[in-house]
């Protein structure tokens, strides 16, 4: 058990009416390893995180997290095996505030039932200030205390990045799925972002897929990399070696002609 | 400094001992704060009170104080008046959580109501040689009032959790008219249409609420009796309501309001939260129903209306969205609102008081009225009476230094 | 508004315990058997009784200051109550004239010079309640504690909604309704001054009068809204049928347009029944819709009409030939132009501004109840509302002609109206309705064992 | 057999025309705006009694007083969406829905004043007469509001699909950006779709007014049957507001032919929620209505 891969995903497929967007994508992911997913736009590597979350029902291939099957399962369910995840445009509840935000986060971590909800007290009231010690730890790791009480709709945007990374990280997640952490961000605020990726490496040990466009960012901080475009597989392996690969090459120089 | 969150994953409710940030247990409360800061909080608990300011409890034992004193001070009618305002605050609770913590516009509240009053009806009232009564005491049949619709609220769940948006707003009004065909028909529980029913015997614990009784000297009228026992049922119900909304469950009812999809990564499960948003809702709506008939004096089965259902909406659009006091604040309006239109009707001079004359008659006025209500606060301010009351109070705190 | 603060603070603190000190204290007084030793609410702030010097007892309801809008400056003013439908409920077309009639009926009261010293005013008090029960009840708690009794509580249903709360308050009142329960003190506590005979009465003497003037029908129909208008009309059908032999084909349910959206579903049904004869329970342009949409289907029947079925307007509609060849209705008194003492004044005071319909005569002999009730509760001098209550029972009523003389309480089998005015609809005719036949009675109708309300 | 063609089929096509009709309108107004429009019921009635007006009171031939409500309802329509619509563009569609709710309170008030307790007429010139269609006699009422709907509906669609105005509303429908950045006054356009919307609504009111004992203001309420008809059909397809309307109302038809005799026990005027329940129905199995659009859950 210790030595199978966190995730395995075998042969995924997805289409959309005649579009495919993943053509049997096949890849695994090591317990503590940054694993990165890059490719040109279109390439299908959101729709990997969002077959993988359940948001997608993939048409075929399999898709085991921790020796469970991900297919046909619901998000919720899948949230609770612990997976995790950031969004590409921020999902953040903008009405809520940043505690809320986190202590959404916790929701799968509270354990009470409706009548205790209700009442309020002991176990509810326990637990909600179990879990806020839980949050509050988050806060202080990623350094936003001042902003505890903010409406997220009133932040910055970069701000926001780091809340959604506080309320991912507020699952307790096994694996975390990062979906353009950096996007948009300046270059003191990119910093910010890689440093507490791999902080929650090192620090909390936590599995980490990342996709993102900065490749500078990509060949620094990840172990391995998976190159897609139209959905297909193009290379896969250390940075390095990826950057080298004439498949890649074609690919990012025709996009870019 | 280490983040222990996984052990607090893996372990569930295990407490992570010695946390940074500043908290210091639920056990050891301490009682007094920092004078003069109102903000400062030396423990987590204190911070998630409820009543979490001095001001907020200074406020609140002086509004329970003033609506004690009321009923002493105001005629019998108005009396009845403002209990129904505290009916029409429970339903509007009940609405608010269901539209607006949880996002799924409702317009089957009148129906859910209904259900209420028949289970009240027929658990609590008497049997007659055409309707079925089982005479029973309020400790039972109001429970039940809540109860039944209830479950009626979770058998049609799945179907409401499966459509989204205005549709799901036009599924539940055919729940209303639906409602209304079996309401008509259903002549041993509801009497038939066009004849109704009594009401539940409002008899709790054996004592009779529709009687006068003395008190210090006092006589209490049935209008004030009612007028108490509605009161004490909802303080409970609004700070139920209130709990809920800010313990895990309110925060996953917004959650899904706002971005399902995003909802359902975080680990809450779609088909759960709104089956129990319904639920709950229900069964607000469902000890509304049973307290307004007490009130009127008769069930009939064409009141539980789409009219009766956009009443509560108004209650909830006008108070203000997902808030408890809103929605307080929203009942008053609707139900005083009316009157005062009346009051004022001398006043103006293009109301007609006498019928068939003038350019519209009062309750032209009032409905009017009611209608543009709504029209104006969704567009000049759409967190209605609470956000205007939001704003003052920030306006008050600022001065002098406002503008 | 004078409670003292003291007692504020007392009941401010001792509510949270209400239920235990309301067992602790419980004196039952809410529910009083007899009318007659009701005692009144001694504590009410607004209102505390008052004794005229002459002896005259009075308290709710009645003041020694002149009405608003009185005739006479020196009588006092007796307030009554209307809660009516007047502007958006089902019978509000009816309901504005009965008003009017009602309010031209105490304006002549007050310049024969009142009762008893007395102005009688009605509009300070009239609420629209929109034929709606929760309205009614509300509104009735509004203006309760203001007036002495109800001069119109419009429809069945709204009136029982506040027929307990009448009771304990001890308020009387008209009813604008027909229901045969007004009839009977088990139904209505004697609260309920009504006129006339009820829609159960009516279509059995219908039926009687089609039986002998036009054929005997073999066959007969009810259509009608659900409740205790259509339900005690077609009792009335069905009692008439079994009374006579003939097939009693059903009773067809049908609703306002407002609620169904067209009487397509009554008209198929009436048509396929091949009845003879049809009762209609219904408001006026569903009456006409069914009426003209049946006869349009090849329906060859007689159609009889209940006093709400019918409005002026409706010779205007699609159905006025229709209606002119094969509907009567049927009314409890006389029509506008009729030549009783009661009808002349009527029309005296209106001049020539007819009204809209029949709805104004209605209002018009509804009030001579109260204002019989009125006049021997001042002979009692007792005007309080317990001594309004007490005179009820045996209280003998003179219509002026528009109806016969009636007395209330006793046996009522014996005592009910049984007389009823056929009419036929007639662009001519003031209110489009001339008499084919006034007082008639019918055989069917005179032998109904009449001893508890018929739905 | 007459029976199941007469008041079956004909009647059910000619109340599904007008449902139809009515369900059209919902349709165009939410595509444009992606608001349910709720005043629809009282725009309904106001066409009715300003046919009414035009026809009976000043004498206007029927056709040009059809003609001229419908252009007083498109105004009604348009001056509504300006004052109270324009400022919800870009909020949620249940605050603008509900302030359609508010508008509808509104005007059912000024319907009910103008009309008044009385009985009125729409003054239509088919009154009670019947026709012969293959030997069937059948009400010429019917044939009215089946020939008159589908050909509004006809022209309104050719109006969609062929000119200018209606492709710069249809772009709309798809995307307003786009539409914007290819220069169509995107505010004109609701403007427009209201204003289609509300003189639609007008033709099914006069319709609806033909019942032959007169029209009040409460049959305004009829109107909310379109609601399950554009579920059935699908909130954003034209197509299925016309095929689920003929369809309810010919269900609704037959359900009031033969319910009465053959199913009495699920009581009187069941035909009235027969629509509710056809939606629900289909709503188990469609969520999005037979013809309607999935949302696409894009994260």
């Amino acid at each position: 058990m210790t030595d199978a891969p966190l995730l395995e995903v075998a042969d995924l497929t997805l289409r959309f009416g005649g579009m495919t967007a993943i053509d049997q994508v096949s890849f695994s992911v090591d317990p503590g390893e940054l694993f990165a997913v890059i490719g040109p736009n279109g390439a299908g590597k959101t729709s990997i995180f969002n077959c993988l979350s359940g948001v997608y029902r993939p048409q075929a291939g399999s898709m085991r997290f921790g020796g469970e099957e991900l297919r046909g399962r619901r998000p919720d369910n899948i949230a609770r095996l612990g997976m995790a995840r950031m969004f590409q445009n921020i999902e953040l509840f903008e009405n809520l505030t940043v505690l809320e935000n986190l202590m959404l986060g916790r929701h799968q971590h509270l354990r009470y039932g409706t009548l205790s909800a209700l009442v309020y007290a002991g176990r509810a009231k326990r637990s909600e200030i179990e879990n806020r010690r839980v949050v509050e730890d988050i806060i202080d790791f990623l350094e936003i205390e001042a902003i505890r009480r903010s409406l997220v709709g009133m932040l910055p945007y970069g701000l926001k990045k780091r809340v959604e990374l506080g309320r991912a990280l507020a699952m307790a997640p096994r694996l975390l799925l990062l979906d353009e952490p950096v996007a948009g961000m300046n270059v003191e605020e990119t910093e910010d972002m890689a440093r507490f990726i791999l902080d929650i490496r090192t620090e909390l040990g936590v599995t980490m897929i990342m996709v993102e466009h900065d490749m500078g960012l990509v060949m620094d901080i990840a172990d391995r990399v998976l190159v897609l475009d139209f959905g297909q597989h193009i290379a896969l392996g250390p940075p390095g070696q990826v950057q080298s690969d004439p498949a890649v090459i074609k690919a990012y120089l025709g996009e870019a002609s | 400094m280490s983040l222990q969150v996984d052990g607090a994953a893996r372990g569930g409710a295990d407490v992570p001992s010695g946390g940074g940030g500043g908290g210091d247990g639920a056990r050891r409360r301490p009682r007094s704060r920092v004078r003069g800061r109102p903000q400062l909080y030396t423990s987590y608990a204190a911070d998630q009170a409820i009543w979490n300011t001095p001001a907020k409890r200074a406020w609140t034992l002086a509004l329970v104080a003033a609506v004690l004193v009321l009923p002493f001070l105001l005629s019998r009618d108005l009396t009845s008046l403002l209990t129904t305002v505290f009916i029409f605050a429970i339903g509007g609770i009940g609405l608010n959580l269901i539209t607006g913590y949880a996002g799924q516009v409702s317009l089957g509240h009148a129906f859910f109501m209904g259900l209420g009053a028949y289970t009240a009806a027929v658990f609590g009232g008497e049997s007659t040689d055409r309707v079925v009564g089982l005479g029973l005491d309020m400790a039972i049949w109001l429970p039940l009032a809540g109860i039944v619709p209830a479950v009626v609220g979770l058998v049609v769940a799945p179907l409401a959790a499966r459509v989204r948006g205005l549709y799901l707003a036009i599924l539940t009004l055919g729940l209303v008219f639906i409602g209304e065909h079996v309401f008509k028909e259903a002549r041993s529980i509801t009497g038939g249409a066009g004849v109704g029913r009594a009401p539940a015997e409002p008899v709790l614990f054996g004592v009779d609420l529709s009687g006068r009784y003395h008190l210090f000297g006092y006589i209490l009228s049935r209008e004030d009796v009612f007028y108490f026992v509605c009161f004490a049922i909802f303080l409970v119900m609004a700070i139920a309501a209130r709990n809920l909304t800010r313990s895990k469950l309110g925060r996953a009812f917004a959650a899904v309001r706002d971005r399902d999809v995003a909802a359902a990564v975080m680990g809450v499960s779609l088909r759960r939260t709104k089956t129990l948003a319904f639920t709950i809702s229900s069964f607000y709506a469902g000890i509304a129903g049973a307290l307004l008939v007490l009130v009127i004096g008769r069930v009939t089965p064409t009141s539980w209306n789409l009219f009766l259902s956009i009443d509560f909406l108004a209650v909830i659009l006008i108070g203000g969205i997902a808030t408890i006091s809103g929605s307080i604040l929203g009942a008053m309006f609707v139900v005083l609102m009316p009157r005062l239109v009346s009051e004022l009707a001398d006043v103006v001079p293009f109301i007609s008081t006498s019928p068939g004359t003038g350019v519209f008659s009062v309750f032209q006025l009032q409905t009017m009225l009611f209608g543009a209500l709504i029209v104006l606060f969704l567009v000049l301010e759409p967190r209605g009476l609470y956000g205007l009351w939001v704003r003052a109070r920030n306006y008050w705190k600022a001065w002098p230094f406002s503008h | 508004m004078t409670s003292s603060k003291a007692r504020g603070m007392v009941a401010a603190f001792g509510v949270v315990a209400l239920v235990a000190a309301g067992c602790a204290v419980d004196d039952d007084d809410g529910e009083p058997d007899d009318p007659g030793t009701v005692e009144e609410d001694p504590d009410d702030p607004d209102d505390p009784p008052e004794d005229e010097p002459d002896g005259l007892a009075f308290d709710l309801g009645v003041t020694e200051e002149a009405c608003p809008a009185g005739v006479n400056p020196d009588n006092g003013c007796i307030y009554l109550g209307v809660l009516s439908d007047l502007s958006e409920g089902p019978f509000a077309a009816l309901a504005i004239p009965i008003t009017a009639g009602q309010e031209a009926f105490w304006q002549r009261v007050n310049e024969d010079g009142g009762i008893g010293g007395f102005d009688v005013d009605i509009s300070t008090y009239t609420r629209d309640t929109l034929y709606d029960p929760q309205e009614h009840s509300a509104r009735y708690r509004e203006i309760e504690p203001n007036v002495l009794a109800l001069a119109q509580t419009l429809g069945t249903e709204p009136t029982e909604a506040i027929l307990s709360d009448m009771d304990s308050d001890n308020v009387i009142g008209a009813p604008a309704t027909w229901w045969s329960g007004w009839h009977f003190e088990d139904a209505d506590q004697g609260l309920i001054l009504e006129s006339g005979y009820s829609y159960c009465i009516e279509s059995q003497i219908g039926l009687d009068w089609v039986s002998g003037n036009v054929a005997p029908p073999s066959s007969v129909l009810a259509v009608g809204y659900p409740g205790d208008y259509g339900g005690d009309s077609a009792a009335g059908v069905e009692a008439w049928a079994e009374a006579n032999d003939a097939e009693f084909v059903g009773w067809v349910e049908t609703a306002p347009d407002a609620v169904v959206g067209s009487q397509d579903a009554a008209i198929g049904q009436v048509v396929g029944s091949g009845a003879d004869v049809v009762m209609l329970a219904v408001g006026p342009a569903e009456a006409a819709a069914i009426v003209g949409g049946s006869m349009a289907n090849g329906f060859e029947g007689q159609f009889l009409g209940s006093v709400p079925t019918w409005n002026p307007a409706l010779l205007g509609s699609p159905a006025a030939d229709a209606l002119k060849a094969a509907y009567l209705h049927i009314a409890p008194w006389e029509g506008w132009e009729a030549d009783t003492p009661g009808h002349e004044a009527m029309r005296e005071t209106v001049g020539d501004n007819l009204p809209d319909n029949e709805g104004f005569i209605f209002g018009w002999v509804w009030s001579y109840p109260i204002k019989a009730a009125l006049e021997a509760a001042v002979a009692n001098e007792d005007l309080t509302r317990a001594g309004l209550r007490s005179v009820v029972d045996g209280l003998q009523v003179d219509y002026e002609g528009m109806l016969p003389d009636a007395t209330f309480g006793g046996d009522r089998d014996e005592s009910a109206i049984r007389t009823a005015v056929i009419n036929r609809p007639d662009d001519d005719a003031a209110l489009g309705v001339t008499p084919v036949e006034a007082g008639v009675t019918g055989e069917t109708a005179d032998a109904f064992e009449y001893t508890a309300p018929c739905a | 057999m007459t029976e199941l063609i007469s008041s079956g089929l004909i009647r059910g096509l000619g109340i599904g025309s007008t449902y139809a009709l009515l369900a059209v309108g919902f349709v165009i107004i939410y595509r444009a705006t992606g608001v349910i429009n709720f005043a629809q019921p009282a725009l309904m009635i106001l066409g009715a009694y300003f046919t009414s007006v035009f026809a009976t009171s000043v004498g206007v031939p029927f056709p040009l007083a059809v003609l001229a409500a419908m252009a007083v309802l498109a105004v009604i329509g348009l001056a509504t969406e300006r004052v109270a619509l324009r400022p919800m563009v870009g909020k949620q569609p249940f605050a603008a829905a509900m302030v359609t709710v508010g508008v509808f309170i509104v005007l059912f008030v000024v319907a009910h004043r103008l009309i008044g307790a009385q009985v009125r007429t729409v003054g239509d010139p088919w009154g009670l007469e019947r026709a012969s269609l293959f030997g069937v006699s059948v009400a010429q009422v019917d044939l009215a509001k089946i020939v008159i709907s589908l050909f509004a509906i006809a022209i309104v669609g050719l109006f969609l699909t062929r000119s200018r105005l209606g492709l710069a509303m249809r772009a709309t429908s798809m995307d307003q950006e786009v539409a914007l950045a290819q220069g169509v006054n995107v505010g004109r356009i609701f403007g427009l779709a209201w204003a289609i919307s509300a003189a639609l609504a007008a033709l099914a009111g006069m319709l609806i007014g033909t019942a032959a004992g007169g029209f009040e203001a409460v049959v305004a309420l009829v109107a909310l049957k379109a609601l399950p008809v554009i579920i059935v059909g699908g909130l954003d397809s034209i197509k299925g507001a016309v095929y689920a309307g003929l369809f309810i109302g010919v269900a609704e038809a037959l359900t009031r032919t033969y319910q009465p005799q053959y199913a009495a026990w699920l009581g009187a005027n069941f035909d009235v929620v027969v629509p509710y329940v056809i939606m629900i129905i289909v709503l188990v199995f469609r969520p999005y209505g037979l013809f309607g659009t999935r949302e696409v859950e894009r994260v």
